[in-house]
């Protein structure tokens, strides 16, 4: 479903992404672990298409959507706005199904979105990916600003729409335990390198990923 | 660019300018110190829209404030040095009267106060008495010190450059430092600035009267050299051409201000020499240099979207975003 | 400088300068003095220049903006040995002041009153005075047996705040008493409020000042307004800039003319053979009759050539003096100069027209009036 | 040290605040949690005075500040990291820093123009000031960099640089940890628990529950706009009332 | 009382043609974040092109929807300039269209000369209770009236209208939905010449339009767009009826020369009010 192979990306002379090679099956869920400026975001805004590779491929089978970093929603328009608009590429308006999986977003349908809480943005970055429709998912940085209640549910929901509907699902996600919980695989990027990938389990043993990703005060 | 080539290039400027005023005749003096006088205003609007984020769409005024500040003086028999001094006070105090309720508007809506507060002013001095109406004021007496009178052009020449020298240097100082670091960082965000401690709509008024003061020191120097002030000689245009002068030469950069303020007045005089070549039929001239200008405008912007300063010393990618007028 | 007479050589050419508008606001007039000055100088130098040397044109653009006009004479005045200036007042009034300065004799293309009071030495004007304007226009209102007039003015507008100023104070004498005193701006776009007053008073005539685009806004909206005082209009309004946008509109306005817009109505004679002169030539080059700017721009030219000739030299003070004591018939009339007097004219040279078929066709009255002035030059 | 008494902030009538009243004692870290949208960041707004609070009052160090404008608490002490990142752009990573330290210096614009030797000194303290708080939070090397070119983890590194550049009796951190990962926590906790020790107040904000417990001497727990719960983390932990509006299944 | 009715409905009218010129300015800067400079551009087209048709022998109508056209290509054309290089920044874009409007008057003075140029509207006037008004006049008030109901109803109800919406509020986030910013920026750009010809088609018959009637245009646009933060059409609409209205009324009462002092302070002192009343901190969230 998304297969990227020696993708080299780069911001002017400065290389964000080196020889990137990278797949994910159908149906598959694939986490993507990294420190700060490994070049995760790059990698997620490329395969959205919105970064030009300067060379290598990325391919990417059925419609994908993408949580963007740092929620970027539409602050002018209200949150039923910003959610139908998600529905751009897939012709769906109405933002009902979002609803029935976040009730807060219904309760704050009419409201601008700049001025939302932190974690009520992140909600209506997600269900905005959700009215696409997708095939394939990128989401980056799901639990970001989000309370643990709601990151279960989504955690959740996520598990439940790739089981059902065989969602694909490519995960960045600072909380390693949860990624690891919710993905069978997983990626590590540091420097814009891939330098370890494997089963979860795995990695979760592997000392080196224990100490960087599971340490610190994790719930 | 290293520390050396800099210094030299600084000296080479230098040299030239002090040079240019000995050698060039009436005719491109002219040039050379409107030229000048462009540039300090520009290097202000700079200062104010490159760094601190506000924009001006009135500077004229602050210009115009300056020239009728000493035009008055001088014409009531003040000696010229206490009318060349009073304009940039004056232009300074009435950006900070103005600038208590304008500046509580922001970007496009604190552009449009500053047009309007210009058009105002104009027409204000279009219809009073002392400021000789539309019409405006007419021989005012050269600049001079004590007995010494600036009868030839080159003397406002160094007048003028000795003016940018200064504008330049103390623009200079205030980025670089504390209060202008303030000043940058309110561009960007005033809450996370008055976080910071800094009282945001005192800096922000103190740099409007900053940029205003080197407006009114361009516009004293103005009045001697012209010898006339009328509101024509302040359109609204005037205040437009700063703000494409500092957005060619590159917003951010103080040579910026320089370079789009020279490359400006030389394309329009020189366009101007072409359209008064005898001959031309009737709507020559305009057409030549309405396209020319607009052409030059256009593809410089399109192509070196940073402006020609960064373009040029290829510093472009340090420059980046720092458009605070959105 | 071209100082001395004939001794630097024959070949040297006598260097006018000229700086009008040929870019910004004004283009439309100063692109016509462009083109009466050039085909002046044209003329003399056919009939074998000035002492016998060539005359060349030295021109600048001014932009409408008198900064740019500064900047302009600062260019020039070297090299020119006489200068025809601008016709926008405000550039006029910026350059006038340097020129005086440098003793530059100096042609004036623009009506502005502040020119000529005081007096400096080497400023002329060309155009009518906007006070003889109104003047006239007082003549012709107590002719017509009109009492009572509105008055409107562009307070944006030296010529038009002068002439508004000259009228209210000659009113008096001429037995006129202003009854709507209107001041509106440039840019204003509706006119109805100014024609609600005039309605709701006793005005028995509407005199209208202003030049530009307000001269056909306020007309066009006159007529819609249904407004039954007669609109009066001054010189500004004299050319084909206001009657073609007017169009049919315009039929039974009345407008203020310098005569040599009214040339074919007048009698024959010296005055006529003169404006004959002139537009003959310039409605063969350019395809339509020379308009009241181009009527300036020839008349300055004539005035300049003359003291030249009467010079006998290019030495400026030897050209000033001549102008003081210049007596001469132009197409804007008959220019009698003097050490008090550097507008020259009187309000006599001025036709008050209707437009008739998209004509300006002098008034009973004015054609009178235009003859005995014309019959009394000889 | 600070005091929030009732203080109340609605937005077209939905209460965001409600009614809050909590004290923060010298030296005490506080940790503050609850649902999106419960108000916290709302709460740090009406006691930094970037939001002006309907009812209720707010005192620091003894003394009434809800009339003053957020630059003058600043400087009294207070400095607080935005949740979304607010980094100036156009600048780099150290004059981002040194922007901090405005509250405590003196330059004005004429000496900065003159570059009277006052100046020059306080510029020098600055530089020192900004390096070391650069360094404290990791990022010594970035100094030169385009600080909106950052990481976002980077950005909020640079934020807490800024704040401590001030050098606050009260910091208010609104989810610091977001976006960083394991071993980048552990860091930033670390340097909490330093900045406790140096005596300083802080005020946090955090999703990251077990983080909050290791660092917090205190929980207040807000939901709906209202305080629900106050007291040691253990026992807020174990409040039922917290656990079923926050903490749910998941924690 | 009917002075005061024929001062209120002429100020109706000019303000509603100043609307139309800002309601081209809200749409370009709603859609792209660009203030276009060249909006009083279009409407000069418009009015230059309806002149020549009509010159031509064209009857009306016909002259008047060519000429809208003609003016909404121009819009397109401005649009590709501006917008149509990805990466030019709205500041960037502003310049351009400033010289835009500066070439605009190269190839308006080759065709049509410099000189300003008319053409017949409706003729008459009408008296409505007891106030005169030009026909004309009535219908600027109907056509800004129905462009603004129908803005407010394309931006405010319709689906392509937040699509629109949504690319200045957030260019990055339209794309990550899929939406071509482009291609919906340079759609802003021709629909923004369309309102500029709509008003210079209907305002050439009330005023002469020359080649630099731009700058008078624009101003009033801006004052009245600005009102409406350049992205709300019915706050445009107040901004533009309270700048006629103001205008016509200081004429009507005896401030004929201070007009312009009037109407712009007025706006002035509203903005300055209503900027009282927003904290920095909600402006400023993200
Ligand atoms: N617009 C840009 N211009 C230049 N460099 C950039 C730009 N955006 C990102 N970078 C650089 O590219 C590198 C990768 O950044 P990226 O945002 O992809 O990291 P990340 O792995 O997502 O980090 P984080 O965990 O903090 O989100 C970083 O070094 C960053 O500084
Ligand atoms: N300016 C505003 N206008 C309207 N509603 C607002 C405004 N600011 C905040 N709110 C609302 O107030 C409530 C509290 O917001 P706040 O940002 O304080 O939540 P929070 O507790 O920080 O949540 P999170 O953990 O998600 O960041 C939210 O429902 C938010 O939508
Ligand atoms: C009659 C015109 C030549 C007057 C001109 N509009 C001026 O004010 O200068
Ligand atoms: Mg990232
Ligand atoms: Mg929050």
């Amino acid at each position: 479903m998304i297969d990227v192979q020696d993708l080299v990306v780069s911001y002017g002379t400065a290389t964000a992404l080196d020889h990137v090679t990278l797949t994910v099956a159908e149906g598959e869920m694939v986490a993507l672990l990294g420190p700060n400026g490994a070049g995760k975001s790059t990698l997620a805004n490329t395969l959205a298409g919105l970064l030009k590779p300067a060379s290598g491929t990325v391919r990417v089978g059925g419609r994908l959507a993408l949580i963007p970093e740092g929620r970027q929603l539409f602050p002018d328009l209200s949150v039923a706005d910003n959610l139908a608009l998600g529905g751009w590429r897939s012709g769906q308006r109405d933002p009902s199904p979002v609803y029935e999986l976040l009730p807060r977003l219904a309760e704050l349908a009419s409201r601008r979105a700049a001025v939302l809480s932190g974690g009520e943005q992140q909600m209506v970055a997600f269900g905005r990916a959700m009215m696409a429709r997708p095939d394939a998912l990128v989401v980056d940085e799901l639990s970001l600003g989000l309370a643990p209640g709601v990151t279960a549910d989504l955690a959740a929901h996520l598990a439940e729409l790739n089981r059902t509907q065989g969602l694909t699902v490519l995960l960045i996600e600072q909380n390693a335990r949860l990624a690891f919980e919710l993905c069978r695989r997983a990626y590590v990027l540091e420097s814009g390198r891939v330098v370890t990938e494997g089963e979860s389990a795995e990695l979760a043993g592997d000392p080196r990923v224990a100490s960087a990703y599971l340490g610190g005060a994790i719930t | 660019m290293t520390r050396r080539l800099r210094l030299a290039a600084g000296l080479l400027v230098a040299v030239v300018t002090l040079v240019l005023p000995a050698v060039l005749d009436d005719s491109a003096l002219a040039v050379y110190i409107l030229l000048g006088l462009a540039a300090m205003v520009t290097v202000g609007v700079s200062l104010l829209m490159g760094y601190a984020g506000q924009v001006s769409l009135g500077q004229g005024a602050f210009y115009a404030i300056g020239a009728y500040t000493a035009a008055l003086l001088a014409l009531n028999g003040a000696p010229p040095l206490a009318g060349l001094v009073a304009a940039p006070v004056a232009a300074a105090i009435s950006a900070l009267v103005i600038g208590v309720p304008l500046l509580r508007l922001r970007g496009h809506h604190l552009a449009f106060a500053t047009l309007a507060m210009q058009l105002i002013l104009l027409s204000l001095a279009g219809q009073l008495e002392f400021t000789g109406g539309d019409i405006g004021l007419q021989g005012i007496p050269q600049f001079g010190v004590g007995s010494f009178e600036a009868t030839s052009a080159s003397v406002y020449a160094y007048l003028t450059w000795a003016g940018l020298a200064l504008v330049m240097l103390v623009t200079h100082n205030v980025i670089a430092s504390r209060p202008g670091r303030a000043l940058r960082a309110l561009a960007t965000s005033e809450t996370a600035a008055a976080s910071s401690g800094i009282p945001v709509g005192r800096y922000k008024l103190v740099v409007f009267a900053l940029s205003a003061t080197f407006a009114g020191l361009a516009g004293g120097i103005y009045c001697f050299y012209t010898g006339y002030v009328a509101p024509g000689s302040f359109p609204v245009l005037i205040s437009i051409q700063y703000i494409v002068m500092a957005v060619v030469g590159g917003l951010g950069t103080i040579w910026g201000a320089v370079v789009g303020a020279t490359a400006i007045t030389l394309l329009v005089q020189g366009l101007d020499l072409l359209a008064s070549l005898p001959g031309m039929p009737t709507y020559a001239p305009s057409v030549l240099s309405y396209a020319v200008y607009a052409l030059v405008l256009i593809v410089v912007v399109l192509f070196m979207p940073h402006g020609l300063v960064p373009a040029v010393s290829g510093r472009l990618s340090r420059k980046r975003a720092r458009t605070p007028y959105r | 400088g071209g100082g001395g007479g004939g001794s630097s050589g024959q070949a040297d050419p006598i260097k006018v300068g000229l700086i009008v508008s040929l870019t910004g606001n004004y283009t439309p007039l100063g692109s016509e003095d462009k083109k009466a000055v050039e085909l002046a100088v044209e003329q003399v130098n056919a009939q074998g220049g000035l002492l016998g040397r060539k005359v060349e044109l030295v021109t600048r653009d001014d932009k409408t903006a008198p900064d740019q006009g500064i900047v302009a004479y600062n260019q020039i005045k070297g090299e020119i040995d006489a200068l025809i200036g601008p016709v926008f007042s405000n550039s006029a009034l910026a350059v006038e002041p340097l020129a005086q300065r440098d003793k530059m004799p100096y042609l004036s293309l623009a009506p502005a009153q502040e020119q000529v009071e005081p007096i400096k030495s080497y400023i002329f004007v060309t155009p009518a005075l906007s006070s003889m304007y109104a003047e006239r226009y007082l003549q012709y209102i107590q002719a017509e047996g009109i009492k009572t007039i509105a008055v409107a003015w562009d307070s944006k507008s030296a010529y038009s705040v002068s002439g508004h100023e000259s009228m209210v104070e000659l009113a008096p004498k001429y037995g006129v008493t202003i009854a709507v005193d209107e001041p509106y701006e440039t840019t204003t776009s509706d006119f109805s409020p100014m024609f609600t007053h005039v309605r709701d008073s006793k005005a028995e005539a509407l005199v209208f000042w202003g030049s530009g685009a307000p001269g056909v806004t306020a007309a066009k909206q006159y007529v819609a307004s249904g407004l039954e005082t007669p609109l009066f209009l001054t010189a500004s309004q004299a050319s084909k800039l206001w009657l073609e946008p007017m169009g049919a509109q315009a039929e039974g306005m009345t407008v203020q003319s310098a005569i040599g817009v009214v040339g074919e109505h007048l009698p024959e004679g010296k005055q006529k053979q003169v404006i004959d002169q002139m537009a003959g030539p310039y409605q063969q080059k350019h395809g339509y009759p020379p308009p009241q700017f181009a009527q300036d721009g020839y008349s300055a030219s004539l005035l300049l050539f003359e003291a030249i000739r009467k010079a006998n030299s290019t030495d400026k003070t030897k050209i000033q003096q001549a102008l003081e004591t210049m007596d001469l018939i132009t197409p804007n009339g008959r220019f009698r100069y003097s050490a008090t007097d550097h507008s020259g004219l009187s309000p006599e040279f001025i036709s008050v027209n209707t437009v008739k078929n998209g004509q300006f066709v002098p008034t009973e009255w004015a054609k009178e009036q235009l003859t005995k002035t014309v019959n009394a030059q000889g | 040290m600070l005091t929030v008494t009732g203080v109340s902030r609605s937005f077209g009538g939905v209460y965001a605040v409600r009614d809050v009243s909590l004290s923060v004692a010298d030296g005490e870290v506080c940790g503050v949690i609850g649902p999106n949208g419960a108000g916290k960041s709302t709460l740090f707004n009406l006691i930094t005075g970037h939001l002006a609070a309907d009812h209720g009052h707010v005192s620091f160090l003894g003394q009434r500040v809800d009339r003053l404008p957020p630059h003058r608490r600043a400087r009294l002490g207070m400095s607080i990291v935005f949740q979304a990142a607010r980094v100036f752009r156009g600048m780099t990573v150290e004059e981002n820093v040194m922007v901090g330290a405005h509250g405590h210096t003196r330059a004005g614009f004429g000496s900065a123009a003159l570059r009277l030797p006052r100046h020059r000194a306080d510029e020098r303290r600055i530089a020192a000031e900004a390096a070391a708080a650069l360094e404290r939070v990791g990022l010594a090397e970035w100094a030169d960099r385009p600080a909106d070119r950052l990481p976002i983890g980077q950005q909020r590194a640079l934020q807490l640089a800024r704040a401590l550049c001030a050098r606050p009796r009260l910091l208010l951190l609104d989810e610091p940890a977001s976006g960083l990962r394991g071993e980048e926590r552990e860091r930033l906790a670390t340097l909490v628990e330093e900045l406790r020790a140096g005596g300083l107040t802080i005020l946090l904000i955090e999703h990251d529950v077990a983080f909050v417990t290791r660092l917090a001497d205190r929980v207040v727990v807000l939901d709906l706009g209202r305080v629900i719960a106050d007291g040691p983390p253990a026992e807020v932990r174990a409040d039922p009332l917290v656990l079923a509006a926050y903490l749910g299944q998941a924690s | 009382m009917s002075a005061f009715l024929t001062y209120l409905l002429n100020g109706l009218a000019v303000g509603s043609a100043i609307a139309l010129i800002a309601s081209g300015l809200v749409v370009i800067h709603r859609v792209t974040g660009v203030v276009n400079f060249a909006q009083g551009t279009f409407a000069v087209v418009a009015g230059l092109c309806t002149s020549s048709l009509l010159g031509l022998g064209f009857p009306h109508g016909v002259s008047e929807v060519a000429a809208v056209l003609a003016a909404a290509l121009a819009g397109l054309l401005t649009g590709l300039a501006a917008v149509g290089r990805p990466g030019t920044s709205p500041l960037s874009a502003l310049i351009v269209t400033l010289g835009v409007g500066v070439l605009a008057y190269a190839v308006e003075i080759v065709l049509w000369g410099d000189q300003p140029r008319s053409a017949p509207g409706l003729a008459g006037s009408v008296t409505l209770v007891g106030a005169r008004i030009q026909t004309q006049h009535l219908l600027v008030i109907g056509v800004a009236a129905a462009t603004f109901v129908l803005l407010a109803l394309f931006f405010g109800r319709t689906y392509l209208g937040k699509a629109l919406t949504a690319c200045a509020s957030n260019p990055y986030a339209a794309r990550v939905v899929g939406i071509d910013t482009r291609r919906m920026g340079l759609l802003a750009f021709a629909l923004g010449g369309l309102l500029g010809g709509i008003a210079g088609v209907l305002v050439t018959p009330l005023r002469p339009i020359s080649f630099d009637t731009d700058v008078t245009l624009i101003v009033n646009g801006f004052a009245a767009a600005v009102f409406g933060a350049l992205t709300r059409p019915v706050v445009t609409l107040a901004g533009a009826l309270l700048l006629g209205v103001a205008e016509t009324m200081a004429a009507g009462y005896g401030y004929g020369s201070h007009q312009l002092e009037v109407a712009l302070g007025l706006m002035l002192v509203v903005m300055i009010v209503q900027a009282g009343r927003r904290s920095t901190i909600s402006q400023e969230s993200t």
